[in-house]
């Protein structure tokens, strides 16, 4: 089936919500993907946004949303039997090498791309998994129960975990194992606020280590044709929205600028709309 | 391929399609690096705009509907773009629309201050319900809004037309007249409407939009044809086209640059270098030119004419 | 799925458009078995004529392009076939043209005295240089024939409406006024040129010719969402349909009855009962009714408008 | 590769003349066919018109041409090297079934669709092939020495052969099968002048012998849309050209009406444009 053309109708069919503004909806579609990738969702009469599939089985997928504008907040409001349409999958998804030692950063609910790549490297068992996960208090955790490897918590109350920010542990922990001469990260995933993402590129870059981050701009195509979504010379809903450190050292917008709805760049605090944290 | 236009030396005979990722310098010039020889920028406006709500933009399998709606930053509100554009090793074709020709005259001459290689006029943008339609499918609104435009730049000027008009003959000889260096054709078709039947409504949030891709491409081979026969300016000719075939069915009707904008979708963004190589591979199978191939479907105008361009 | 239309019972909300098959009682009939509620005779003219050379008709793969230029024996030149229609045991629906307000009204007298169930004016055909396109592009002239014939015909009118006219909407209300019974929507879209770059020259021998098919579903969906809002006459949609889904597409979008033309291309003649059983089925499944999606796309408009058709 | 959309260009690669007004031209170009399966041929700035391939191997095929008109004139003065479009292969072509006794009666280039299907008979080896080929004169006689199968022929001056029409030979070996207590013909395949083909099937009904004709109508697309072609309720160029017995029972316009470029019905006698003989 042709899913990446006009939307594809579907149901939701169940709906677990994790925290007052964070939701998931499950729907029972088979559908091509690999972590990291996107689909286009559309409440019809109300607009059609990305996001990301958090979770992933042959017959049954998610996507896990913030309510946070128009959109999201009526998309967090549906409920089970409520009729979307979806796009895609879009994207090039997280480049998966076999490595033994990986990072796994996630910020708010930047956590939802990452939750089915750490279901994957679980699965396959080859890696061992240093896994950083912040949110603004412990309510917003998400996935409590989901993983097996354990998480370094951080919330910004410290209502849970360590009290401050995921960069502060990732730092910590690289200097730990260098300093015990234990064998360092071969790569770090990351995704949540591009500062954050920022942050933990320019961490990775000191200690020379692979890093892939999920960035996020507006859309409109989610297929590489409408340019709303371009970073610099890149198109994050085609070349990305994975990008790794090679592109990022050339990237003069990643954490700097991005294009409103109008196509006027702007700096990236005016942009607001990145990464639900 | 290198190729003159209007005095300009380009790499290649290939346009960038205007709304089509020309968002900013960085992708303009990706773009001109793989092998676009004339990168168009989105269509610039009188006014900041958001364009449509999503979605906006759909792949049917054979061509797209899209709805954008001229987002635009406002023209007065470009200079970051502009100043990265002036280093640039590219040239540049400007798009600009406006809802009245006083519009369109001021956003010309402002943006012609900015030093584009090439201000194109869309004409004949569908998507709005204020803007541009209604000059390019009347003749006398077109040779209007052309000649005005013309007096307050100094860079060739570019017509863009729509398939909607009636007569696009005779709306290019229009443009002629008021001092259209060439002809761009042509823009969206339709417009169209996808209706999904189990939402029961509209895909598109503006409901109708504009159809581009192959689907398109026999209508605007048919306009490229019908201008060529009616002006001696040269032609952009593009709806459509995708390969190096249609390229070269495109300049056979008369057209002597090509655009490219909904093949990104179906080959990425490497479909100009793919399309460059496919056009000169045929060119030197057949043992011809460009020149040569130019408007060669109407074996009954003078050669004259086919050279002009 | 039997189906009430202007006061004749229909076996099914299907229509064979006009030009597809239509050539003699034989082949109507056999139409009519295989599930078309409505069989459309081809266009017959004021005089004989042997319409264009072929090339005249080719499939682009996602629909066709023909250029096959209103062939007619001529109104006076149809008597075996008005004959061997009269014991018929189906409905017909008589599609005529002319160049003139005169000539259609002299055709549609003479044609109505034979016993159609309906005459269609054709107003839209684009492939004859002297025939036809002329009124359906502009709502005076629309309202002149339409008029004019109506005084004429004592069975019900219908205005076959072309995709080229600037508002479409304007056209069908102006056949309305002039006493049209029902809308036809749409004749072939473009028009296109397809050229052979080996050939170096149009394949169609006429050169242009309209489009049909697939390729212009949207731009037919997008025509009959117009004219639905504009006129409270039913429209009989038409432009692409190929499956249920597309008929269930151009009934929300407001059309009463359903067209099939460049379909039987991919689906062979029986692509009429296949459509109604995919029709049925889906509504079946969706417990539903024609009359319920009619217009389904317009969720702003009176219910008392939708169920008025 | 699709060769039934727009026309596909080749080249005429060998040309071969077999008297004042029939030549083949050959293509070197792979195309899928049935035996009784016709293309459209299209000489740029022309016209374009049905022709039946009579001769077909993997990578080449041939039309034979009668010059009668003005686009078969300029067909068969075609040289090697020209270039024609084709599309095709349409039509159903004959249904070749496993039949021990098989007629084939062939008037003038009516042999041009049968002498694929009698390649392939003689290939198959499963049947005995009674040849009746009838032709002008002597010099009409096309493809004199293509096959292994005696041919029995008849011509309008008795330059050779029987000197009168295919009918009586058909006619007369029925009877003398009958008369010896032969077994008799199994199937007839015939193609030629309508008024023959009529008389071949008039007289394999009343001897109960199955019968396929291939008939011919003005054409445009091709495949069955337009309706230039239709015969009654039969579309020749897609649910034909060849009609076996049980459609030819109910074919009115058998041997009696076509219709002209306008559409109108005419007497086949002033259609005039039938199969070549
Ligand atoms: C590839 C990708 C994957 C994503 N995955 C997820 C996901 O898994 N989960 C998730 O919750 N979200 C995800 N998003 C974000 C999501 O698409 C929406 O942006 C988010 O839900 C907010 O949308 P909204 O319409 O509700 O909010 P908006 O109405 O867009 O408002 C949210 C905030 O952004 C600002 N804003 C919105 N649009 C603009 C604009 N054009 N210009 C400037 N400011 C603007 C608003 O002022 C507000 O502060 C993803 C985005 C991308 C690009
Ligand atoms: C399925 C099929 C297979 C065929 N296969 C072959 C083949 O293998 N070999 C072959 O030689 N031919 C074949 N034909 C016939 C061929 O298509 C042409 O009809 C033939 O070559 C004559 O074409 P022309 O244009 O040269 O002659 P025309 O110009 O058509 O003239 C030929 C004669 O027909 C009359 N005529 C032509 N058109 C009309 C019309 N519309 N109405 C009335 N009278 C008309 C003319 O007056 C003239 O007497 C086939 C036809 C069909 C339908
Ligand atoms: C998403 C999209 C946005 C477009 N935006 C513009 C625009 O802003 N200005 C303009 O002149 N044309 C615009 N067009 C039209 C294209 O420039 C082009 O004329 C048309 O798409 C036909 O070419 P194609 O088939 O190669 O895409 C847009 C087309 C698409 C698909
Ligand atoms: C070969 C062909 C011939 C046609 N001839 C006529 C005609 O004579 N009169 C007419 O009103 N429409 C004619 N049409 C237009 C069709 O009736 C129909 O409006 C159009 O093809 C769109 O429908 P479709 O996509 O289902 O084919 C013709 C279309 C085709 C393809
Ligand atoms: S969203 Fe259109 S190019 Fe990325
Ligand atoms: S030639 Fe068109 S239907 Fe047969």
């Amino acid at each position: 089936m042709i899913t990446d053309q006009k939307p594809v109708m579907v149901k939701v069919a169940a709906k677990q919500v994790h925290s007052p503004t964070f939701a998931s909806l499950y729907i029972d579609f088979s559908i091509d993907f690999k972590p990291g990738q996107f689909i286009m969702v559309w409440i019809p009469g109300v607009d059609e946004k990305p996001y990301t599939i958090s979770h992933h089985t042959p017959d049954r997928f998610a996507v896990t949303i913030e309510a946070k504008g128009r959109f999201s907040k009526k998309a967090v409001a549906l409920e089970q039997g409520d009729t979307i349409g979806i796009r895609g999958p879009f994207g090039n998804g997280f480049t998966i090498t076999p490595k033994t030692q990986i990072g796994i950063v996630a910020g708010g609910c930047g956590m939802a791309p990452l939750a089915p790549l750490v279901d994957r490297l679980e699965a396959e068992k080859n890696s061992e998994i240093l896994f950083i996960h912040g949110a603004r208090s412990r309510q917003f955790i998400l996935y409590p129960d989901r993983f097996s490897t354990l998480r370094q918590i951080c919330t910004d109350d410290g209502s849970q975990g360590h009290k401050g920010f995921v960069t502060d542990i990732l730092e910590q922990e690289i200097r730990t194992r260098k300093e015990a001469g234990m064998p360092g990260l071969d790569l770090v995933y990351t995704c949540g606020p591009e500062i954050m993402m920022h942050r933990v590129f320019h961490i990775c870059e000191e200690n020379q280590i692979p890093c892939q981050v999920s960035l996020e701009r507006y859309m409109r195509c989610g297929f590489g044709v409408c340019g709303a979504c371009v970073c610099g010379k890149q198109v994050v809903c085609k070349d990305g929205p994975v990008f790794g450190s090679q592109t990022l050292r050339t990237m003069e917008d990643f954490n700097t600028t991005a294009l409103l709805k109008s196509g006027q760049p702007v700096a990236l605090d005016q942009y607001a709309s990145w990464r639900c944290q | 391929m290198q190729t003159d236009f209007l005095g300009t030396s380009l790499s290649t005979p290939l346009v960038l399609a205007s709304g089509v990722l020309g968002n900013n310098k960085a992708i303009l010039e990706r773009v001109h690096d793989n092998g676009c020889g004339l990168p168009t920028m989105k269509s610039i406006g009188p006014a900041p705009r958001d364009g449509h709500n999503n979605p906006t933009v759909i792949d049917l399998g054979d061509g797209m509907i899209n709805a954008v709606g001229l987002p635009t930053p406002g023209y007065q509100n470009m200079e970051a773009e502009w100043a990265e554009l002036e280093g640039r090793n590219f040239p540049v074709n400007a798009s600009i629309y406006g809802g009245s020709v006083d519009e369109f005259v001021r956003v010309a001459e402002f943006v012609c201050a900015k030093g584009p290689d090439f201000i194109e006029l869309n004409i004949s943008c569908p998507n709005s319900d204020q803007h541009g339609m209604i000059f390019g499918v009347n003749a006398e609104s077109s040779y209007a809004v052309v000649s005005a435009v013309k007096k307050v730049i100094d860079v060739p000027l570019i017509a863009k037309l729509t398939p909607a008009a009636p007569d696009i003959g005779a709306i290019a000889r229009a443009c002629e007249e008021g001092g259209a260096n060439a002809i761009c054709a042509i823009n969206t078709a339709g417009p169209g409407m996808v209706i999904d039947i189990e939402a029961r409504m509209p895909v598109l949030a503006f409901k109708k939009g504009g159809l581009s891709g192959p689907m398109i491409k026999p209508i605007a081979v048919r306009c490229v044809y019908d201008i060529y026969r009616s002006v001696s300016i040269p032609i952009i000719g593009l709806g459509g086209i995708t390969t190096g075939a249609d390229a070269v069915e495109i300049i056979m009707a008369g057209a002597s640059l090509v655009g490219v904008g909904t093949a990104v979708r179906y080959r990425g963004i490497t479909v100009f270098n793919q399309i460059n190589k496919e056009l000169s591979t045929w060119l030197a199978n057949h043992n011809t030119t460009l020149d040569e191939i130019r408007g060669a479907a109407h074996p009954d105008l003078e050669t004259a004419h086919r050279r002009g361009k």
